[in-house]
């Protein structure tokens, strides 16, 4: 029985921790490019949220089938944003930066609850709805898929980074700015290009939860702290720490919530962060 | 001595002549409304001076402000309510409480550097909120009320609104002069060479954590003292309302809309961010429709990007280009 | 990489060009700070004949959809009392403000954004800015006891419709008045509920699971249960606090399982309510009964979301839909209110509906818009349970401010609706029990 | 005379994750001796600088300021000890004026600002700065700011100085001045080490050089015994 709970609670753990893993990797690859923390990332995942919902119940498109679409329309939006705002701070102190995101979390908010009200919803039968039983352990399948979906676009992401002409480059600006302006590359085409992948992961996170999760305006707000964990914890810029940091901290928070009490689950992974930057100030995989 | 060090007559007869209206400001006023409504500036104010001296002048941007305001609030709250004690003195204890928790937070974490700072202190000032709003002690979520019936100045409970206004003026000159002292003072320099350049700092013999650590406590003792205030002119605090997250940021915004490390930015801050978000809630909240939102969120948005240095630096750019314009006696 | 990327290294000198764009920028921020300055004073004309009362609701952030159909049902009300729409007979706001001339009343809307500050704030500006005679509002318990301090100090009554927090008519208020039934009573009713469903079932209810969200009201509404769970013989088998706005149950809901107790009694607010079905859903728990405590639960937005895994729980209620099969007054108000806002009415918006009515009854026997008068008309408020939409025995004050003739009762999720189901006397279906399992449905 | 020589090097070395900087350094500087650190890029001259102000921790070896261990010191330590540097790349406080950095480096023997300031402007003189000494430290040009680092340097009242190539980018004109500097701080008793690729800026006026190549010291002499060293021939030939 015992045995049978904890293996539950880890499985769960897992599931929930790859999720953050997704919403992480888009705030972190933004951070490591051109250094600067995106309060809008709940945002971004919002949109991907009402992104899904809209295609569902307009279209019918399955969540899970949108996804593509879910994608290219936060790319857009990343684009949209890098052009409009983070482009005319990019030399700015980290404060204003900081102000601007800060700003843009307030008006996509608002926006949100402009034009979809602020209503709760949620997509009732997606393709993935329904349970799985493995033995003692029960999963619901959309988290299952959603954890799926978060290992193939963090492994996409990845290997786009490190096998692809164009993420070679990406990642030589994270690097080295000003090296990879020498060697040709056009570091405003790759900070627009960061912006649009880290909003496309974070629509593809929406798109992915918003099987299971309920839509709304502020639900950015539900997983931002989170996000910002997970990214400090990998190390900002990492990738795959941001991979390693989502697992660990979906674990803790399931595991420490379970043991100790869910009203401290929050503070044992915030108390994790704490004692792991003691140790390593720079995060388990950051840049030195 | 040297005759810079002497007080520029200009300034100073500008700072009377803004104390003096600020004096006199709540004669021309009759509607408690508007009164409370510069007393929210004035609150507003004094906890952007208070970050900006460990976030403007010495750089460490802290997000968890909250931390030591909630401190203040309770501390004040906490010994009135169980000693009678008058809320000056607990004031003054969650002050020196808030000094000992800064210490305490920032000996470890000023080992970490920019973002990786400003984290830290967001999940200190989250911890605190969830530990609060567990605790039996401080009764927890359901937060504590102060009894109406005892008014009067000692135990800072009035039933007008013009006695708060006066003290949160009287601890926003405080908190200014206190801002001025260190300004001027060789820890003033201190708290700028560590912004600028660290190493080069310690090379000149400035210990960094020691400095770092008086800009933290003293901008947390002020920043309690605030909380304090708050709890008497509301009389009801929960962690929801003195610990959150929001209250951290706005305090850190009024600052970097004024200008940082600028001696009046963050005030000249308050009266514009306040203003907005007044108004804009006032004008469309009641739509129920996110607009005080999206022209709060604009407004945010256009200042970030077209004056990166605050509304003070636009100012002093406005003045170093317009013609006739006095001679640049500023020296940053 | 290095952190501040060296871009506020070199004061950089701005060109004449950038000046002038920073110039308009700035001439742009001062002239709105300046005008919204001057607008503040104005509050533009105002009729003779307007009575204005102040309503504060979160109409922005994360309850803001709550507070969007509070407003709705508190408009539907005013527009009754001012023959806008015409009210069914011998509903209280049918009556009109006869003692008052005819005249009419307006709302006067304030946005709390769920901060008790701006709560308080909002309460000072209306009072003093826009001149209400009363205030209602304002949903978050937290938010009205902030609010309606501001009111006490004014000497301006405050009609709380819909906070449920047994403490804030705890606090020796003068001005301060609530219609609708605390928690203690509701608690209370839970057990009550539980000892009858025992003695018609013969089935043991005796260990409970106590799930609360984490604020003022959660935490309230668990001390209850644990003093009453000891006074009536219950015993707790799990105890959860969780912390509101969470990305994930699964920690909480794999304790309630292991604790497995026969009731899981719960607190939440909407999005919690939505996930935590969905949590009990994925790990296949199903007690055999949920007993929830209102507010997610009963939200329009809750079955709309959830659909049929929404089905068979039991939530405690104020108001249901199936009583207008017993009432017919409050099917032609429900009708109204579909009519103007598209939605039912649910638990939360009748109450707000009902504080309206209830202030207009006390405006028109007052006769006049002084505020001493209006709270002595609330004191003397005898409205019986015919002139309501509520099922409650009427409205009446005690000395605390708190009406005694209200009552909770117990609503089932059964075919998409929310049947009265507790107490018996009205009753519209028996109740399913237990719970069906997520599998067996 | 028993007295202990300003700085004393021994055996020093210091380690990267295993990467060796330097390796076995000893050597003494005296009172208001003018030493040249030579040495081909990556030969550890910034290393040995920055254990010697207390930045990094040596791995082996001791050193010692007039008789006292300071091995592994902190640099404000150091700095209130008397050992006061400048950087290779510049590093001035760039919201500040020219004066204010000054001050900020006298202020480690004065608190009162205006003491500080006075001093601050003596140092400023001294380094050739005073009619830029209100204009802000970032709007200097390079070869001023090398000067402003060495004036904040003196303000804080030195006995011995590092100087990491302060005549790098400068024309003929400037490195005579900066040449003349090094005398001058050299007459008023403090003894400097100087880091310089710009032979011709330091050569005429070292007492004495030290030449680093691989992280080791090759060669330790007068300027003339450097020249023909055939193992310092060897380092720049082979580079």
């Amino acid at each position: 029985m015992t045995a049978d709970i904890l293996l539950q609670v880890l499985v769960s753990g897992l599931l929930i921790g790859l999720i953050y893993a997704l919403v992480a990797v888009g705030l972190t690859l933004i951070y490591g490019v051109m250094d600067i923390v995106n309060f809008a990332h709940g945002e971004f995942l919002m949109l991907g949220m009402y992104a899904s919902f809209w295609a569902f119940t307009l279209f019918h498109v399955d969540p899970v089938i949108a996804l593509p679409i879910t994608a290219v329309l936060l790319f857009g939006v990343g684009i949209v944003v890098y052009q409009t705002v983070i482009r005319r701070v990019l030399k700015a102190p980290m404060l204003s930066q900081i102000f601007a995101t800060f700003g843009l979390m307030i008006l996509l908010r608002g926006l949100a609850q402009f034009f979809w009200k602020p209503d709760h919803r949620l997509i009732p039968d997606s393709l993935v709805s329904g349970n799985i039983a493995l033995g003692p352990v029960q999963f619901g399948l959309p988290q299952v898929i959603a954890a799926l979906g978060a290992v193939g676009v963090t492994g996409a992401l990845w290997f786009f980074l490190h096998r692809t002409r164009l993420g070679t480059a990406l990642e030589a600006t994270a690097i080295d700015r000003e090296a990879a302006t020498l060697m040709g590359i056009d570091g405003q085409k790759m900070f627009a290009l960061a912006w649009g992948i880290g909003a496309a992961c974070a629509g593809l996170a929406g798109g992915l939860i918003a099987t299971f999760f309920p839509i709304f305006p502020e639900v950015g707000s539900n997983f931002i702290l989170i996000a910002f964990v997970v990214v400090v914890l990998g190390g900002f810029g990492s990738v795959t720490g941001a991979f390693l940091a989502g697992i660990i901290v979906g674990l803790i928070e399931v595991l420490g919530g379970f043991l100790i009490g869910p009203e401290y689950k929050t503070a044992i992974v915030l108390s994790l962060l704490l004692i792991v930057l003691l140790v390593r100030p720079k995060g388990l995989m950051g840049k030195a | 001595m040297s005759n810079r060090t002497v007080l520029d007559p200009r300034k100073a007869l500008g700072a009377v002549a803004l104390l003096a209206f600020a004096l006199l400001l709540p004669l021309g006023i009759t509607d408690p409304a508007r009164l409370n409504f510069f007393i929210l500036i004035l609150m507003g104010a004094q906890l952007g001076v208070a970050w900006n001296i460990v976030g403007g002048y010495a750089g460490q941007v802290s997000l968890g402000h909250a931390v030591f305001y909630g401190i203040g609030a309770y501390c004040s709250t906490m010994l009135a309510l169980s000693l009678g004690l008058s809320p000056w003195i607990g004031m003054l204890a969650g002050g020196l409480l808030a000094v000992v928790f800064a210490l305490v937070m920032g000996w470890p974490c000023f080992r970490l550097k920019g973002h990786y700072f400003a984290m830290a202190t967001i999940a200190v000032a989250e911890i605190v909120q969830i530990l609060v709003t567990n605790s039996e002690f401080l009764e927890g979520a359901v937060g504590l009320s102060l009894p109406l019936d005892r008014s009067g100045l000692a135990a800072m409970v009035f039933l007008s609104k013009l006695p708060y206004y006066y003290i949160i003026l009287g601890l926003l000159v405080v908190t200014v002069l206190v801002a001025w002292a260190i300004e001027r003072s060789h820890i003033g320099y201190y708290f700028r060479a560590i912004k600028d350049e660290p190493e080069a700092a310690r090379a000149l013999g400035v210990s960094l954590t020691r400095y770092k650590l008086i800009a933290l406590s003293v901008s947390a003792f002020l920043t309690a003292v605030g909380g304090s205030f708050y709890a008497q002119k509301e009389m009801f605090i929960d962690p929801g309302s003195v610990f959150v997250g929001a209250i951290s940021i706005k305090i850190a915004l009024v600052a970097i809309l004024g200008g940082v490390g600028t001696l009046m930015g963050p005030v000249l801050g308050a009266v514009i961010l306040i203003t907005i978000e007044e108004y804009s809630r006032t004008l469309f909240g009641s739509t129920g429709s996110g607009t005080d939102m999206i022209i709060y969120a604009m407004m945010i948005i256009l200042v970030a990007v077209f004056s990166p240095a605050g509304v003070m630096g636009l100012l002093q750019d406005l003045r170093r280009h317009l013609p006739g314009a006095g001679k640049t006696s500023e020296t940053r | 990489m290095r952190f501040m990327v060296g871009k506020a290294k070199g004061q950089r000198s701005a060109t004449r060009r950038q000046v002038i764009t920073r110039f308009v920028a700035t001439a742009a921020l001062m002239a709105t700070t300046a005008l919204t300055g001057v607008m503040f004073g104005s509050s533009g004309a105002r009729a003779e004949d307007e009575i204005r009362i102040g309503v504060i609701y979160p109409l922005t952030g994360a309850a803001a959809s709550t507070g969007v159909e509070l407003k709705a049902a508190a408009e539907l009300a005013a527009a009754m009392v001012n023959k806008e729409i015409a009210a069914p007979d011998g509903l209280t706001v049918a009556a009109g403000l006869p003692g008052l001339k005819g005249a009419k009343i307006k709302l006067i809307f304030g946005d709390h954004q769920g901060n008790p500050q701006v709560g308080a704030t909002e309460a000072e500006r209306l009072i003093t800015s826009e001149k209400v005679v009363a205030l209602t509002g304002a949903y978050f318990s937290n938010v009205t006891a902030t609010a309606s301090q501001v009111a006490e100090r004014y000497g301006v009554p405050f009609l709380n419709a819909e906070s449920s927090s047994a403490s804030l008519t705890q606090r020796n208020f003068k001005w301060f008045f609530r219609t609708t039934p605390h928690d203690d009573l509701f608690v209370t009713n839970f057990f009550t509920f539980l000892e009858d469903m025992e003695k018609k079932t013969g089935k043991e209810l005796r260990t409970l699971g106590l799930f609360n969200e984490n604020t003022l009201w959660g935490n309230e509404t668990t001390k209850l249960q644990v003093r009453l769970s000891d006074e009536r013989k219950f015993k707790i088998a799990e105890k959860i606090i969780y912390p509101a706005k969470t990305t994930q149950m699964t920690s909480e809901v794999q304790r309630l399982k292991a604790a497995n107790p026969a009731v899981i009694m719960q607190s939440s607010y909407l999005g919690d309510a939505i996930l935590s079905m969905k949590t009990y859903k994925e790990l296949g728990f199903s007690p055999s009964m949920l007993l929830a405590n209102d507010a997610g639960f009963n939200d329009s937005e809750f079955l709309k979301t959830l659909g049929k895994d929404g089905e068979y729980i039991i939530s405690r209620e104020v108001w249901a839909l199936d009583q207008a099969e017993r009432n017919p007054l409050i099917k032609k108000v429900n009708d109204l209110m579909r009519e103007r806002s598209g939605v039912n009415f649910n638990g939360n918006s009748a109450r707000s509906f009902t504080g309206i009515a209830v202030l207009a009854d006390a405006l028109n026997r007052a006769g006049s818009t002084k505020p001493e008068d209006i709270r002595k008309a609330l004191q003397e408020t005898n409205i019986p349970g015919s002139g309501l939409i509520m099922p409650w025995k009427g409205i009446k004050f005690d000395a605390s401010g708190q009406n005694e003739l209200g009552q909770g009762i117990i609503v089932q999720v059964q075919g998409g609706q929310y049947v009265t189901v507790w107490p018996t006397e009205v009753a519209t279906k028996p109740i399913v029990f237990p719970m069906p399992a997520w599998d067996k449905r | 005379m028993n007295t202990p020589p300003l700085l004393a090097v021994d055996g020093l070395g210091k380690a990267f994750d295993g990467l060796v900087a330097n390796r076995d350094i000893s050597f003494i500087i005296h009172h208001a001796e003018i030493v040249g650190l030579i040495g081909p890029n990556g030969a550890g001259k910034t290393t040995l600088f920055n254990c010697l102000a207390g930045f990094h921790t040596p791995t082996t070896g001791r050193i010692a300021f007039e008789g006292h261990d300071i091995t592994g010191t902190t640099p404000e330590a150091a700095a209130e000890l008397g050992i006061a540097r400048t950087f290779q790349i510049v590093r001035i406080f760039h919201s500040m004026t020219a004066l204010e950095n000054v001050m900020v480096g006298a202020m480690l023997r004065t608190k009162r600002v205006a003491d500080a300031r006075h001093r601050a402007e003596q140092e400023l003189a001294f380094v050739g700065l005073s009619h830029r000494a209100e204009t802000p430290a970032s709007s200097l040009t390079v070869s001023e700011q090398k000067r402003l680092e060495v004036a904040r340097a003196l303000a804080t009242d030195p006995k011995l100085i590092l100087l990491d190539e302060v005549m790098a980018g400068l024309n003929q004109t400037e490195v005579r001045e900066a040449s003349q500097l090094v005398v001058r701080i050299h007459q008023r008793g403090i003894a400097s080490i100087i880091v310089e690729h710009v032979m011709e800026g330091i050569m005429p006026i070292a007492h004495r050089m030290l030449v680093l190549d691989y992280g080791a010291k090759i060669a330790d002499g007068t300027p003339a015994e450097i020249a023909e060293n055939p193992a310092v021939i060897a380092a720049y030939l082979g580079e």
